[in-house]
């Protein structure tokens, strides 16, 4: 069967029980790993109370398929689905999912993670929170990138 | 002609998105001098070390040749998922 | 808030998207790694037509629960689920669910990992599966232990 | 009394899934052995080196003693997951 990649930009809320739906029917694939990221409260000591994301289409969609490409010449895979929202978004709800099927356990995390890492690192999204001051005023800020994701990913490297 | 874009932090920075530059021949990285030149106060903004380049939609290096037609991006780190 | 851990046994279907749903609510946890394991279809070059899992009831849950305390001791969790069915299963039903939260997604994606790692050499559950032969007619077996799995879980002491 | 228990395919080999024993004072490796000795026809499953031994619910070495009122069981590698 030939591998199809789900990877989609989407301004709607992401749906964690159809993503994974989607993701299986693979019968030799006894393997799914699965990553949900979500809007936190809190970030670098402040407190957060909404999110707004930025993408740059059309390199977007070409970065996530290149990270898909790669993943898939690293680790036998099945399905793969990158789901990635945009726009302005509230506390908890999602922002990204990442699902991998395969029939070993091992290659389903590895990929899941590398995904994940090389995602953080190089797929051209920008965050902008919105933060609340002391005085319940709210006050926005990009969300300046972490040296720790660059880390993460130098790990692929190094192996 | 070569279209420039701007996003997130930079694209507030430099208050535009998107620009388009005539005739323009040479690398990545002369292309941003010479918007640095047309625009001074802008160099403070998009001369920092942690401004990406993209071109075509693919991360490229400063020493990239630009060609006509093409698209290149400048942005701030990235910080999605 | 204290962390309570959900961990069941169970003979009926897993249903993912409840599961996921029941690990959301903590607003700090931006990240959420989850592994769901499936009945494959074959194994060990056989055609597996369907699979039934014992268990050791009582040993079944401590061990459960020492696996999550020992993840919980080594990483920063939020909420941490494992559900495992038992009795008869179809192919493509989900025999295991993990899920993490946490503030981070490295040590998300470590402790999922961590806990099926310890899952599958430890916890005291067995499979038996039904093969197909070439005339149509299922046998049962009893399923090997893998010696990859040990090597997984050896790879957490040495770290 | 010690209630001894036995799963998966050991079970099967043995034909019985639970015996208890009286008066029974020793480790559980001693134990292993009484029972290969009170039947000779299970030693050729119960002595496998891949036979995992629990102790009240928790897995336990061979030296481990056991005592009156606890929990034996005798298993193959698990293969849940």
């Amino acid at each position: 069967m030939k591998a199809v990649d789900r990877i989609e930009v989407c301004e709607t809320p992401l749906n964690v029980a159809v993503e994974y739906a989607a993701l299986q029917g693979n019968s030799g694939d006894g393997a799914c790993a699965l990553f949900v990221g979500s809007v936190r409260d809190f970030n670098a000591g402040s407190d957060v109370c909404g999110l707004a994301l930025e993408h740059y289409p059309g390199m977007t969609e070409k970065s996530l398929q290149r990270i898909t490409g790669e993943a898939r010449s690293r680790w036998s895979l099945g399905r793969v689905a990158i789901v990635h929202r945009v726009g302005p978004m509230q506390i908890n709800d999602e922002i990204v999912f990442v699902g991998v099927t395969s029939p070993h356990r091992q290659a389903a995390f590895a990929a899941c993670q590398y995904i994940m890492d090389r995602l953080k690192t190089e797929a051209p999204f920008w965050k902008r929170e919105a933060i609340a001051d002391q005085t319940g005023n709210a006050t926005e800020r990009w969300v300046e990138a972490r040296a720790s994701d660059a880390e993460e990913m130098d790990k692929w490297s190094a192996g | 002609m070569v279209k420039v874009l701007f996003f997130a932090r930079l694209r507030q920075q430099l208050d535009t998105g998107e620009i388009a530059l005539a005739d323009f021949c040479g690398s990545l990285s002369a292309l941003r001098e010479a918007l640095c030149e047309q625009y001074p106060h802008w160099r403070v903004y998009l001369q920092r070390d942690d401004i990406r380049m993209a071109l075509n939609q693919e991360l490229a290096e400063p020493d990239t040749l630009v060609n006509a037609g093409d698209e290149v991006a400048f942005f701030p780190p990235v910080t999605g998922g």
